[in-house]
């Protein structure tokens, strides 16, 4: 299983806290987890998951780039930050 | 070395916050603490109050992680953050961090290098309610340009 | 804007003097304090206790420019200085500087910029006591090169 | 009149906290006045006021160099500073 989670302006948007994905050696990376979710989300997810500003973390660790998934995973979609 | 870190929703007591810093041997020299607030306007907007959105787990994780590197930098003998969530309200106390040192200097560099990691990487995130309603705050460049800097420095 | 000067024996609550930096109207955002401590050790010697000294009148007049000065540079709504004098033991708060401002970048640079000022240029002398009796405490060449990078950035 | 302050180690090894010194024309600078006090104290006064690291301050002014005095002036001698 992959569990996904949106924050803030991301999940207001997508009108959507998390969601749980069966796990699928075909959902291998992050770039295929994010077109599987915009295939299924549609014009809207397409429009705010591609954002240049987003960032996308995987077991709470920031990906600036691609990365591989493996079963169990927390993957996390969100804006950047504005704490302190 | 005591690293501490805590995320929530209750207010908190800076001078109860300071004597935790504190080891009993007397080596402490120096003490530096910042505390932000939320102000009353933002960005030329009045602000009545705000939500402090975060990402449990990821933001111990990284707020730990800053102050880990903060140690590795600097000869700290103790170091605490603790960051509220939830409503706020202007005036209301938002984040503190604290560092002991036997010299200022490193109680000055990492008390300021953890405040502008927490800007930057620690996942939170405001959403500020004013006259017009509610909105999420945008990301400030120049908080990114101030993280930026402690990396030249590390390069220099 | 609060500019305020105590030097006094008596010791100091950092909650009541972190308070007392608020004007009302909540537009402090950001509040950098410092505390200095005796410690139990100097330059590799155990230290029981101190004597401090100053030159009253003088004392004052100095750290009230220091303050002064640091409003001129930054954007600061209340700064705040309270040095203590006479005898001192291991562990004892010595000096506490608080700066208030809408942003973190100033009341970070104004609290530095003050130490430095005060380890440099307020006039206290520092007697410590340990085994091998009290000797008076050498200034450091280290904060006199601290305190002349501030002329070194306003000539950037 | 002039007043004449010690503080700390240069206190300690004149044996003089202070003193007061009748307004005289003669006087007429800082230099003029260390030199007065050094004939008048001898070779401890000379060796102790003289020193390179002394700092000299006029009215709660450090004076970096020589500087007039005026009837009424507080003059102030004393090691660097080492508070905070």
């Amino acid at each position: 299983m992959l569990k996904i989670l949106f924050f803030a302006r991301v999940k207001e948007e997508l009108g959507c806290a998390g969601l749980d994905l069966p796990w699928q050696e075909s959902v291998g990376d992050l770039d295929s987890l994010q077109a599987q979710l915009c295939r299924e989300g549609g014009a809207r997810w397409v429009e705010v998951l591609g954002r240049p500003n987003m960032i996308r973390a995987v077991n709470h660790v920031v990906a600036s780039e691609n990365t591989p998934l493996h079963d169990g995973d927390e993957v996390a979609f969100f804006p950047p930050v504005t704490g302190g | 070395m005591a690293l501490s870190v805590s995320v929530q929703a209750e207010d908190f007591d800076v001078a109860a916050l300071q004597r935790q810093l504190f080891s009993g041997a007397h080596e402490e020299g120096a003490i530096a603490c910042f505390t932000g607030y939320v102000r009353s306007s933002s960005a030329e907007r009045a602000v009545h109050g705000m939500e402090l959105e975060h990402y449990p787990g990821m933001t111990e994780r990284s707020i730990s992680g800053i102050l880990a590197q903060a140690s590795e930098r600097w000869p700290l003998l103790a170091a605490s953050v603790v960051h509220r969530v939830g409503r706020l309200v202007a005036g209301d106390q938002i984040v503190w961090v604290g560092v002991a040192s036997a010299h200022r200097e490193a109680a000055f560099s990492a008390c300021e290098f953890i405040m502008d990691y927490l800007k930057n990487e620690a996942p939170f995130w405001k959403k500020e309610e004013g006259p017009q309603g509610a909105h999420w705050v945008d990301a400030r460049s120049g908080d990114q340009a101030r993280a930026a800097r402690w990396d030249d420095d590390r390069r220099a």
